[in-house]
């Protein structure tokens, strides 16, 4: 059976929130909108005004007022319009949901989810197209899920609900339409994914690939691509940016011994860079070729099409890297 | 010319100041110039939705049609050197602060030939030769940096105001309030204008708003309710709001008006208000038909001449459109540039074509 | 026991509502209690400025002699089922909570002891168990947090309220604005509790608050101005407003307080204002001293008996110093705790101990 | 003669505000307070309330007035009491100033510099203690720079004021009283540092460590320490971490084959991990030893003194990370 991403986050909030009257949802056009992106479709109607809240759009409010609840032992999803708009918030999620527990040595935690769709969409520019993966990720105190396929969507959405401590959760507003086939199991309500795995998509044994969120679709593809010239790629889907499956990473670097790294957001700083790093500091004498990162170009986006383009990773530039990586031996090192 | 006096549509109302007069001077070439802008605006939209339609327009992207009397009613009192900052519903206020319909229809379309060069898009259209500063697309934002415009005005003596239009769904962030306060501190030329079509997206005034009267939210600070959809009451506010702000510091405008359009082109506009609503608000207040009222009743055109008029409005849009779509696509190299006044040094540029892929040639081959 | 009929210092002011009467009933037994309280309150702090000073307390610490009756008054019409929420200024509000000496100054000093194990300090405090939920470094930030614990109230039919304390300098934050229209449009049980001390940090309210009439700054909510300084008055006003807004929704009370301190260690309080206006505020509107005052009027208790319980609560504060000091520090395994609910993963820690350095093994060999 | 660094910032806003009648100064307590690090101190005294501007506490309020004023052609400081606080103000930052130029294909220049304390002070708890170097240097449109000592502050600080594009500079508390030597140029109105270089600190041929801040002050130290021990440790002071110097990195690193990079932040997608990123990508065959990451740990930050002390790294970490990386060569890469 095939179910699209946006059904796969819709069960997946339906479920939860039928399981849990602790759960509710609050944000932009969450409710009688049906949400911006319909994500929450039916939901109102379901649960009712008090478990299914529209706000102003004053996102310091409404996720301090949402941060707030979670102290008190409610279950709050604060739905972003897209993560751009978080910034305005971003005090709360850091500053009050990330840090509490820790500064209350546990007394207060904040069993909260902020979700909503991350990074570049179609068309929308430069203030409308940021993914804050490697922001969130930097933050001790934060889970950070990102994920691809409406398995994951399912999966690591009902994980972040239950989970006790405050989950930034990116989608993508891109992937929404898109439909994945999905097992049995994946459809039970019981289904849940754990936080801080990444999932082999792709098995391969001569160069890895890491990417999240859209991104993973565009590394399948370049993996046929490079199947049919005889290179076999194993790409991985992060799902999580934090924590980072450091072990799952390594140990295919250990396989295959080269690395690429995917990404849409900025290079610097960003997700790759950590994956490279993570990846020298455990594994760096089973690199047979420098880390190749794929990211977005370090400019702010651009509206018009082809610059947009150019301004994010396409398949070609997966291939090309691959392939670079994959016919070049590192040479000795340098005598120290 | 005759001068004419005409009676607004309806009282202004204040808050902590008493209103301007409901009597407003005009004359038959400015009616004859509201009718002909306004409906080059509203017709600029209409083509807009077109193009969105036929996918030449990608993403985001507002209409203005509607609240036409706002953007030009301002602009009648004010001068070049008064500054405006709107929000991503920006087509009409670019038009209004002297941006031509190529421009604006070419950074609809991401071309070279854009007011932005086609890397800005629907909601980041700016003119600041002519104190238009954009075109912002995170809701509320652009008021705090409106007062910004008023405090340099006022740093440099300039005699000039800054009109900061935002809407009813924005009227709430905590940064206008924030804003406010320093600018009633400070005493700041800063007019912040409420353009309140009753909607922010799907959601009614009354359901984001405790107090939807906005002109009255800025507490201590004075405020004036006006008819968005008079232009000529929006001309006296605007000479009124100016004149105060010199003197006094910040003060608030309320625009009762209204789009027609849903909130932005995935939005039918119809599911959180009725069909019925929309319609008798054109029937009863369009801003465009209420002048062409007031030219006949004073008998300053026929029927048949303000319908040239349209015809002509109609054929320059579709000029610009043509001449738009004549436009290329932005160079590549552009991909790069101005993200620094001083575009990247070699060496920077460089490492951001690493970063961004070892070999991108197609874009790092024409980089300086 | 007899009551006791006091009438409030100055009269309520109301901003939108009827304020409530200036006539408090006490009981002798209330009043010797509030004495005693609010002198350990401001025995603590001094005592915390002299380990501040021997070095025994490090980083910021906020000092809160001079607003004792806001924290004392607000506690006798409350119950531990209603929430409180404040910023930084957290010692006292901790122990009317029911916070212990010991656990108060083991934080301070960063000691396994301390209610938050040391890792909070100063501007950290909780104690959930009985409704107080910070300690907040942010300013503002903590109104919308408690506007948040007022909806969970509200959505699990508690039937109790949240007071959210902010200073004088919050007032101006864009937040507070948000929250309170949410507040407002979902009726949540949430009442705003201004602690105007007249400054944030050295700025006089008037340097930063165009409107510095904090109980007005509601606009459309109702407020409450009340004298801070008069524990009976405060414990009227939070009668008040917790009856009001568990009907109503949320209300604000503005309470004109002093701190004596300055604003934290580092601030010797005396740039921004007279010591005149200090020693004024002292001799005439001490909290401590209208309470022993009454006492007196009412022949309640004599001096001598007063002076007993100030030692009392002077040799309480010894004690609890010396058993805090006896405290170790916390075990080094704590600073990877408590980052999670959970605790890490095997995995986790591995990971994080690596980014950390990858041998630092006195803390990773500890770790699970 | 030696000066602060708090004499080197005061230096450098006066006369920067002399010459430039475009330039003022804002911020909460940076007038009759004299700032609340005394930084400001005497500004508002001689250039009087039209260019030294106390704010109330509300930030994004006052960021966005800042920017708006850029925007119009003004040159204003923006002082953060602390960068903590800058996340009220962010999207101010990265929305409003970074991102406007490009936008508008060059028509709004935003000429502007926010300064302020960043990063662990001491005793200040998880919510007073955070690193920003690694959030704002992911944003491109920003320039991000980090002076360590006195001629750092007061070059870098006239060098940012005068650049036309959005500054954001991380000044460290605990350096303000600290006292550096300074050369009678860098004491002369008219001196400047460029942007985006790095500046080689100690020199020397076995391994390089990279630091900005405070830490690179430690850095120093353990060059010191490791001198004894027959180690020659090239210390880069990075100032700017964007532009990132990426050529005297790569460089230093080509000629040590060795890597140890220094932060107080927080380490996922922090600094160190970009750097190890840059020099994979540049100079991946010149590395003797995997990359050696020293970061805060991965935790909000503690208060008790001896979890703070642990929570940031140490001139020991330093020592032992470098010594390790010079007594350990690469193996030869396993087969492909
Ligand atoms: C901070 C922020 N939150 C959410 C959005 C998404 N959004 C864009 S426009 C809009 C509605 C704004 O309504 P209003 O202020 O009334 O302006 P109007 O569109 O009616 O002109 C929303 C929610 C945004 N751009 N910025
Ligand atoms: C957002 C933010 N900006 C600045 C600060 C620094 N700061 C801490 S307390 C304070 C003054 C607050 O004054 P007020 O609200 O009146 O409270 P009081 O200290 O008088 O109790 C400032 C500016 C902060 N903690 N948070
Ligand atoms: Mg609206
Ligand atoms: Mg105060």
């Amino acid at each position: 059976k095939e179910i699209t991403v946006r059904e796969a986050l819709n069960s997946a909030l339906d479920e939860e929130m039928s399981a849990d009257p602790k759960v509710f949802l609050m944000g932009e056009e969450v409710g009688e909108y049906q949400g911006a992106y319909k994500i929450s479709k039916g939901l109102l109607e379901k649960y009712g005004p008090e478990r299914v809240l529209d706000t102003p759009i004053t996102e310091a409010g409404f996720a301090g007022i949402g941060v707030g609840a979670a102290y008190y032992g409610l279950r709050p999803i604060v739905e972003f319009m897209t993560f751009n708009f978080s910034m305005q918030a971003i005090d709360h999620i850091i500053n009050s949901a990330a840090k509490s527990n820790y500064m209350s040595a546990g007394q207060i935690s904040v069993p909260i989810v902020f979700r909503g769709p991350n990074g570049a969409a179609a068309g929308v520019g430069a203030q409308h197209s940021q993914c804050f993966g490697a922001w969130y990720a930097h933050v001790p105190g934060l889970k950070v899920l990102t994920p691809y396929s409406s398995e994951d969507a399912r999966g690591l959405l009902k994980a972040a609900i239950r989970d006790p401590d405050p989950v930034v959760f990116l989608e993508n507003e891109l992937l929404y339409g898109e439909s994945f086939p999905v097992s049995a199991e994946a459809l039970d309500s019981s289904f849940c994914l754990p936080i801080g795995k990444a999932k082999i998509e792709r098995e391969g044994k001569d160069v890895t690939i890491t990417a999240f969120s859209k991104m993973v679709g565009y590394a399948l593809q370049a993996a046929d691509v490079l199947s049919t010239e005889g290179i076999s790629a194993e790409v991985i889907n992060l799902r999580s940016i934090r924590p980072l499956d450091r072990a799952t990473i390594n140990a295919s670097v250990r396989k295959t011994n080269r690395l690429i790294t995917v990404e849409e957001g900025f290079p610097q700083h960003g997700v790759g860079a950590e994956i490279c790093m993570s990846v020298v500091e455990e594994s760096f004498e089973y690199l047979d070729a420098p880390v190749e990162r794929i990211a977005g170009a370090d400019v702010p986006m651009p509206y018009a099409a082809n610059l947009e383009r150019m301004a994010v990773p396409q398949v070609d530039d997966i291939v090309r890297a691959a392939k670079r990586a994959c016919y070049r031996a590192v040479p000795l090192a340098a005598a120290a | 010319e005759p001068t004419i006096t005409v009676e607004t549509s309806v009282p202004f109302t204040g808050h902590k100041i008493d209103p301007p007069s409901r009597s407003v001077e005009t004359t038959p070439s400015e009616l004859l110039s509201f009718f002909r802008e306004m409906s080059l605006m509203r017709r600029m939209e209409i083509a807009a939705d077109s193009l969105y339609k036929s996918k030449l327009i990608r993403g985001f992207c507002h209409l203005y049609d509607g609240q036409e009397a706002v953007a030009i009613g301002l602009e009648t009192s004010i001068t070049k050197k008064d500054a405006i900052i709107t929000a991503y519903r920006d087509h009409c206020i670019y038009l209004a602060r002297g941006g031509t319909l190529v421009e604006a229809f070419s950074e609809l379309m991401g071309r070279r030939a854009g007011c932005s060069k086609g890397k800005g898009g629907s909601m980041h259209f700016y003119k600041k030769d002519s104190g238009f500063f954009g075109g912002h697309g995170i809701v509320g934002a652009q008021v705090p940096l409106g007062c910004g415009l008023a405090f340099a005005q006022k740093y440099l003596k300039e005699g000039t105001v800054t009109f900061s239009l935002y809407g009813d769904g924005a009227a709430n962030q905590g940064q206008l309030f924030e804003a406010l306060n320093i600018s009633a501190l400070w005493d700041l030329p800063a007019i912040l204008v409420c353009e309140n079509n009753h909607y922010g997206m799907g959601t009614a005034e009354w359901r984001a708003a405790k107090s939807p009267a906005y002109y009255k939210r800025g507490d201590y600070v004075p405020g004036l309710k006006v008819d968005g959809m008079d232009v000529l009451a929006v001309k006296q506010a605007a000479k009124f709001a100016k004149e105060y702000a010199l003197k006094n510091g910040p003060m608030i405008l309320e625009m009762d008006t209204y789009r027609y359009h849903g909130h932005s082109m995935s939005d039918p506009g119809s599911t959180y208000r009725t069909r019925d609503e929309i319609s008798g608000v054109r029937q009863e207040r369009d801003p465009i038909e209420r002048v062409r009222k007031l030219i006949f009743s004073h008998e300053l055109a026929t029927a048949s001449e303000l319908k040239d008029i349209e015809k002509e409005v109609r054929k320059e849009v579709d000029d610009a459109i043509a001449e738009a779509k004549e436009s290329p696509m932005p160079d590549p190299s552009e991909l790069f540039t101005n993200v620094f006044v001083k575009g990247f040094g070699v060496e920077v540029s460089r490492n951001t074509c690493m970063s961004f892929g070892a070999d991108r040639k197609e874009v790092k081959a024409i980089l300086p």
